[in-house]
């Protein structure tokens, strides 16, 4: 008798519940899933498709949907810490096959060597080179993401990397690199 | 067969239930003062995961995502429950021991955590390996928890083994050392946690100078082109 | 001439670590030479073990982890555990019990966490509790006072009887620790544990020579000492008198309440800070900056938590003296403490 | 408003403010003599920028001839702070040289050669200044180059311009810092000017009271602004002076702000979020030669201290002259031995060590010390923290310094924001207390630049992240143009051809098909020729 | 869409519910006899320890009574009598130290009818390990020095530890758990002698009384 009680009991309260989680189910449902946008916003978007995909965009949704977090050498170190917590996994060591991290770099156009062709205006992921065809090119330093990727399809090879350069303002308080000046004894 | 392969080592070491994933720590550090007590609680462990992971895997297909978890905990519990009533009617001496913690294997994250992890996703003969391999990862550091607590605590091995195997074990009771005065210490909950964190010291140890000893791959990867060319 | 770079302040105060630490093991003098007037000379050989193990781990730790040896030995900090755990245990305990608390808190409590100051618990004390818990017959063997014993030990007696169990003439601990009556005695605090718990009330609990007239034959006086060495310590600045005070406080406020509601079965609140460890706990162990809280309110519920800890297992817990275990329960506490006890910030609205 | 402590402040109250250390003063070193002169140097190195925000335009060119008081540079576009020529000469280069800035780098200066005659460029007097406007009055302080003289360079004029409702004037004689001794030195000889800048400050400011706070181990300054505010009823009716304990850092603006008023100012917010605004003595003084006189920001005093200098004192020092020509003045004498000599620009808590003494004097230099290596020995190696709390019990800001310094070791930023690092002043009380000479300011410095750092990349990603989104709509608008403009060209040669061959004409499909079909058949004729030379191939081997 | 969503769902459930409850159900029935048997055979086992065979003939587990007393300790004791041919040879008590250092301490004592000690078990105790707990068996033999001994009156001065001046070793460094083990066999004893008769004559009434 008792028996029968436990799984009348038993299989009543399941219905119950499997009933409420019925109801819970559609009527609390999640729509979208704004984790892409979170990634996205954790990547340094230099658009550099060191990571194997074109843009900071598709690596972004390619994390989501599983993909390996350590892939992105602009961001180094630092994004790799912020996506695995976000992702909730353990950071790992970027990826060498992809690249390493490198202090930031600007590119600049050697202006009198530059003949004009436009491909990497083309080729600057934002939109980061003025000029036009037959006309000199130029870089807007403060918008170059660094990226490199005008650096190749030049014919001439006129585009250099160059490290952003310190400044009082942006220098980062390492008193070991300050270079002393010898003074020669005044007497 | 590779997948088989995959599974043993995640199992047994890179993703170990006991040292990697750190579940079902209350009944693992509670139950390991003797290598027969850890090896009793492991092996039902182990019976219970490989019996949910299977059932689970096999259900899988009728159950919706809605319902998922009641479902695996009703049958891991009923798995535990089975298990605790057979080991009260033939292995009283160790049910004795074992106590509370063979309840216990109901909330044993390691479990719920592998049939929703692994079982509901894979075929059944893929998740009976894989319970038996995540079983016996968490049972064999149980045992070697086990081990160096009662050498350390109590200078001896497999005391009480016949409480588990039947009187013929007595005699796999080793004592290793006479003690004066034994680190009490071991055989109480603290000396759990000091043992148990010094086991996962060294396998993270072992694991660094593996890497830094293993070659990184070279392996090439073709970088996309944002932009037109 | 070449020109330095150093970062801001250039200037300083000139209290280093290696000082305070060296202060702290300075004011435990006193406490030392009451405790050998008492318990005799084995305090001495106990200090010099510990002293020796914790150097021989500093130094062992240092070279595994490629650090500089003389780097940790200057810090003195390690002096610092040693000594306090020397004092903690019977004086007559045999040698391998000093050898392993101190190797257990250098090694494990200390190093294993990262060294010098990041262990999340006292390592003298959490040493202490690993013997205690152990060892639990050596740990409890205090040698009684001389002035109750039948029998005085000379030096060589001492070492003989830490080094071998016996001492010259062939006595084991067991033996010297029979009073005048010839029965073994306990602690103050042990004895009048095990008397309450015997149906005997607090007065009659104390007829005992042990108590003698002043809260127990050297332990008060031992007291005293630590209390003394700890005003020092307060008025050299090297500690705030936060956490003593919340430990004193915090045990006798609760004690007091029921010592009035039930002085048969209580001990008093007099006997509670005169006994055991509670003025080395007081003043020396909790107030061991690396697992205290940080700010001075955080101090004060920090020795709070210790002090009402200490009476509650005093008075129902398993063990007669408690103040090792109340200090470990209340470095697990810190966290938590500082997190809730952090100042208001300037211009966070503390004033407008 | 806190309303309610009005009659407590003008009662004269003080209050007190968190920690707090008590360093050697040791300023008796260098106020026993009067400012002295210094002689003009041969050349002049002026950088564009000396206070914080953006630099000005420059008005000149290499090789012309300037005046002293002479504007180098222009507000511009930028709205940045002018700086003047500090003597007569000719530019001789506009470059890029070391600036007195802990990090030792460049920026852009101009350089002078003095031709020794110091004649001046016109100045515009205006002693009845009440007639002026405060328009008027904010453009004259901003021509004349004028920054906050007590150590944050922050530009008066943007300063004074907010207007907001506001109890009290602040003019901080408090120099709370060991060594300096320059506000004390101006106060004692220029006391009326002082008093004269305050009035035109609260005239500017349109606030009618004002406190003059000095620290109390400065008696002779006290006496005579006692003295002077005694003397002129009008004035002391609205100018208070009140004596501040010595403490470390009273001086500091906020800390200040506690003692005099009891209030604080919020966190990230400025002093005239509690009705307050702040001067220091020296751009009181600075003000009253700008209106009062004309003269812009040409020269400053400054501190030269330390036992390794000859003539400790007090120097009237023309802003841009070197600082080896300073200190060769003053009489600094090497450090024999081994040890590195410090030169600390800036008092002993917060100055910062050059690394070169050709970088020039700016309007932010209050202070040159030169400590032997007796007097502040240089740091010991950084032990572990242990946690002793010494630094919280010192700290004027209420943090806790070591949970920051593990922190910013950790590199855990929100959690650093999370502490109120922001809040940090840099006074360097907790690093002076540290037994384990932790050195935390610079921790603190480090992170937080790194978090601004980090900001800056930020908002840069962002805006690459809108630009590269930007560039994707556009290729792909782009696209579809370029799609349709396909499709109407060849709807249109459709159109045409339909109507062409309406009209008569070939169709031009037509011959398409035929050249198709043409191509088959000699591909056809040509397969059956291989097929046949195949065949008598194999017949040849069998 | 939500109906069906319950429907499905909830049928689901209960379906898993019932199969489950059925199959542990099934067990129970099933081992409900050995497990009965298996904490029989275990009480037995440890009576046998205390009461030779011997010493008796007849089934001890099922000559079992339930007694009050409070020199027992709180509650109802069970005692199991021992027959040799229908005579009355031997008896054991649960009792109950309450004073142990951490807490009661349950006991197994067997008397024989002269009303010496027979034997005496640990059956549960909460003692500090490797102090308190050589009371087990497993652990140390003290627990034998009771045997054969018998107490002479309520004031026996040798019923005590050494250390109290009787006859019982302390072991070292413990007093406490000793002591609370003598005391109440000592009681148990002085009981025993007075209770005898009633004891050996009380029905036979544990079944159906879980312990």
């Amino acid at each position: 008798m008792s028996m029968l009680t436990a799984i009348i009991v038993l299989g009543v309260l399941a219905l119950v519940f499997g009933l409420i989680l019925g109801f819970a189910a559609v009527r609390f449902k999640v729509e979208s899933d704004p984790i892409v946008d979170q990634i996205d916003a954790i990547l340094p978007q230099t658009q550099c498709g060191q990571c194997g995909y074109p843009g900071c965009r598709p690596y972004a949704e390619a994390i989501a949907n599983g993909d390996a977090i350590n892939k992105c050498p602009p961001g180094g170190e630092a994004t790799i810490k912020q996506l695995a917590e976000l992702m909730g996994v353990e950071p790992q060591p970027l990826d060498a096959a992809h690249g390493t991290e490198d202090v930031k770099k600007v590119a600049v156009i050697r202006e009198d060597e530059c003949i004009g062709c436009t491909k990497c205006i083309q080729a600057c992921p934002v939109d980061a080179i003025l000029g036009a065809a037959k006309q000199m090119h130029t870089v807007i330093a403060h918008e170059c993401t660094g990226c490199d990727l005008c650096v190749e399809p030049c014919p001439v090879d006129c585009i250099d990397m160059v490290p952003v350069p310190v400044r009082p303002e942006n220098w980062q308080w390492n008193l070991e690199q300050i270079p002393v000046t010898v003074v020669e004894s005044a007497k | 067969m590779n997948a088989y392969k995959e599974l043993t080592l995640q199992g047994l070491w890179t993703n170990n239930p006991a040292l990697v994933q750190l579940l079902g720590l209350c009944p693992l550090l509670a139950v390991t003062s003797t290598v027969t007590n850890a090896l009793g609680l492991g092996l039902a462990t182990l019976l219970v995961l490989v019996g949910s992971n299977v059932t689970v895997s096999l259900v899988r297909d009728w159950v919706p995502k809605e319902i998922r978890i009641p479902v695996f905990v009703m049958v891991i519990a009923t798995f535990v429950t089975v298990m605790q009533l057979l080991m009260n009617a033939y292995v009283y001496g160790l049910y004795q021991s074992l106590g509370i913690f063979i309840p216990l294997i109901v909330t044993n994250c390691a479990i719920i955590g592998r049939a929703e992890a692994y079982a509901s996703k894979n075929p059944w003969q893929k998740s009976a390996f894989d319970g038996l391999m995540m079983g016996l990862g968490f049972t064999l550091v149980l045992v070697l928890l086990g081990a160096i607590r009662e050498i350390i605590g109590n200078g001896t091995l497999f005391d009480g083994a016949d409480l588990l195997l039947g009187a013929w074990a007595s005699e796999l009771r080793i004592e290793l050392v006479q003690f004066d005065y034994p680190l009490l210490l071991a055989i109480l909950p603290p000396g759990a946690f000091i043992v148990m964190g010094f086991i996962i010291a060294g396998k993270n140890w072992f694991d660094q100078r593996q890497a830094e000893r293993a070659k990184t791959p070279e392996k090439q990867v073709t970088r996309a082109r944002v932009t037109a060319q | 001439m070449t020109f330095k770079i150093a970062a801001s302040p250039h200037a300083h105060q000139r209290r280093t670590t290696t000082q305070v630490m060296r202060w702290v093991y300075l004011a435990v003098i006193p406490g030392i030479l009451v405790h050998s007037y008492f318990f005799g000379l084995g305090i001495f050989l106990q200090l010099l073990l510990a002293l020796l193990t914790a150097w021989i781990c500093e130094a062992a730790v240092m070279r595994v982890r490629g650090r500089s040896v003389a780097s940790a030995w200057q810090d003195h900090t390690a002096i610092v555990t040693a000594v306090l755990l020397a004092i903690s245990i019977p004086s007559l305990a045999p040698w391998w019990i000093i050898v392993i608390g101190t190797a257990f808190a250098i090694l494990v409590v200390k190093h294993v966490y990262g060294g010098v100051g990041q262990n999340l618990f006292n390592p003298a004390m959490a040493g202490y509790v690993l013997l205690l818990v152990s060892f639990p017959v050596q740990m409890t063997s205090w040698p009684i006072p001389q002035q109750l014993a039948q029998l005085q030990l000379s030096l060589a007696d001492t070492w003989q009887l830490i080094s071998s169990g016996y001492s010259q003439a062939g006595y084991s601990l067991e033996q010297l620790r029979s009073g005048i009556d010839g029965v073994t005695m306990a602690t103050p605090l042990d004895s009048l544990r095990t008397d309450l718990s015997h149906q005997l009330t607090t007065a009659e609990a104390l007829q005992k020579p042990i108590f003698g007239s002043f809260a127990g034959v050297g332990w008060g006086y031992l007291n005293l000492a630590f209390l003394l060495g700890g005003l020092v310590l307060i008025y050299q600045r090297i500690i705030s008198w936060h956490i003593p005070a919340g430990v004193l406080l915090g045990l006798t406020v609760p004690a007091t309440l029921l010592w009035l509601f039930n002085p048969d079965q209580s001990i008093s609140p007099w006997l509670h800070l005169m006994s055991g460890a509670t003025m080395l706990g007081a003043f020396f162990i909790a107030t061991d900056p690396v697992t205290a809280a940080t700010s001075n309110k955080g101090r004060f519920i920090f020795g709070l938590i210790i002090g009402a800890l200490v009476m509650v297992i005093r008075t129902w817990g398993g063990y007669p003296d408690a103040v090792a275990f109340a200090v470990l329960l209340a470095n697990m506490a810190v966290p938590v403490i500082d997190k809730y006890s952090q100042p208001l910030a300037y211009g966070h609205g503390g004033r407008t | 408003m806190s309303a309610i402590n009005i009659s407590a402040i003008e009662a004269g109250q003080l209050w007190s403010f968190h920690g707090g250390i008590h360093p050697p003063e040791r300023k008796q070193l260098s106020n026993q003599t009067p400012i002295q002169t210094l002689p003009l140097s041969k050349t002049f190195v002026v950088p564009v920028k000396q206070h914080s925000g953006n630099s000005g335009e420059i008005l000149v060119a290499v090789g012309d001839d300037v005046r002293a008081g002479q504007p180098l540079t222009q507000p511009g576009l930028q709205r940045g702070l002018p700086v003047h020529a500090p003597t007569s000469g000719t530019v001789l280069a506009i470059d890029e040289q070391p600036i007195a800035h802990p990090s030792g780098l460049t920026d852009l200066t101009i350089t002078l050669a003095a031709d020794g005659q110091d004649a001046w460029y016109p100045t515009t007097p205006c002693p009845d200044y009440q007639q002026l406007s405060r328009a008027e009055l904010l453009e004259r302080i901003q021509a004349a180059g004028i920054a906050g003289l007590g150590g944050a360079g922050f530009p008066s004029a943007q300063k004074l311009a907010l207007q907001r409702p506001l109890e009290y004037l602040i003019i901080n004689g408090v120099e709370c810092e060991p060594y300096i001794t320059a506000d004390d030195r101006l106060m004692r000889e220029h006391a009326a000017e002082i008093i004269s800048g305050t009035e035109i400050l609260m005239q500017v400011s349109g606030c009618n009271k004002a406190l003059i706070a000095i620290e109390e181990n400065k008696p002779e300054a006290i006496a005579i602004f006692t003295q002077l505010l005694s003397e002129r009823a009008a004035t002391a009716s609205r100018i208070a002076l009140r004596q501040v304990p010595v403490k470390y850092p009273s001086g500091g603006e906020k800390q200040l702000i506690e003692i005099l008023t009891g209030r604080q100012v919020p966190s990230r917010g400025l002093p005239i979020d509690v009705g307050l605004l702040m001067h220091n003595v020296g751009t009181a003084f600075a003000i009253h030669q700008a209106i009062v006189l004309g003269i812009p920001l040409i020269q400053r005093v400054v501190t030269v201290t330390g036992e390794q200098v000859d003539k400790p004192g007090n120097y009237w020092v023309r802003l841009g002259t070197p600082v080896a020509d300073l200190l060769a003045y003053a009489g600094f004498h090497e450090t024999t031995g081994k040890a590195a000599q410090r030169v600390i620009m800036g008092g002993p808590m917060m100055g910062f060590a050059l690394a070169n003494l050709q970088v020039p004097v700016v309007k932010i230099t209050n202070c040159l010390l030169l400590p032997s290596t007796t007097e502040l020995a240089p740091a010991q190696q950084e032990m572990n923290c242990i946690r002793c709390g010494a630094c919280a019990d010192v700290c004027p800001a209420q943090l806790l310094p070591q949970q920051l310094q593990w922190l910013a070791k950790a590199k855990d930023y929100d959690g650093l924001e999370q502490q109120n690092l922001f809040d940090c002043i840099e006074c360097g009380a907790c690093a002076y207390v540290c037994p384990s000479e932790i050195p935390l300011v610079h921790y603190y410095r480090k992170a937080k630049a790194e978090i601004r750092n980090i900001a800056r990349e930020k908002a840069k990603a962002e805006i690459a992240r809108e630009r590269f989104e930007a560039r994707q709509e556009r290729l792909e608008r782009e696209k579809q143009e370029r799609l349709e403009r396909h499709r109407q060209a060849a709807e249109a040669r459709k159109a045409a051809q339909a109507e062409a061959v309406a009209a008569g004409a070939d169709n031009p499909q037509d011959a398409v098909q035929a050249a198709i079909a043409r191509a088959k058949a000699r591909k056809a004729a040509q397969a059956a020729a291989a097929a046949k030379a195949n065949d008598s191939a194999e017949g040849e081997s069998s | 869409m939500i109906g069906k969503s319950m429907r499905h769902n909830g049928m689901v459930l209960a379906l898993f519910a019932i199969v489950a409850t059925l199959l542990i159900v099934a067990t129970a029935q099933f081992t409900e006899e050995p497990i009965k048997r298996q904490q029989e055979q275990e009480l037995l086992q440890v009576l046998n320890q205390l009461i030779p065979p011997e010493l008796h003939d007849n089934d001890l587990y099922q000559s079992c009574s339930l007694v009050d007393h409070a020199e027992l300790g709180p509650g109802s004791h069970r005692i199991y009598r021992a027959s040799l041919n229908q005579q009355a040879t031997a008896l054991a008590v649960e009792v109950t130290a309450p004073n142990g250092y951490s807490g009661a301490i349950e006991l197994l004592v067997a008397f024989t009818v002269a009303g010496e000690v027979s034997g005496v078990r640990t059956l549960r105790h909460q003692e500090t390990p490797g102090l308190g707990d050589k009371i087990e068996i497993r652990k140390d033999d003290w627990i034998t020095s009771f045997n054969g001994l018998t107490v002479q009156g309520a004031d026996d001065n040798r019923w005590a530890v050494t250390r109290d001046g009787g006859m019982f070793d302390q072991f070292t460094g413990a007093t406490i758990t000793p002591r609370a083990v003598v005391q109440a066999v000592k009681r148990a004893n002085l009981l025993f002698q007075q209770q005898q008769q009633q004891w050996f004559a009380a029905p036979n009434n544990c079944a159906g009384v879980s312990s």
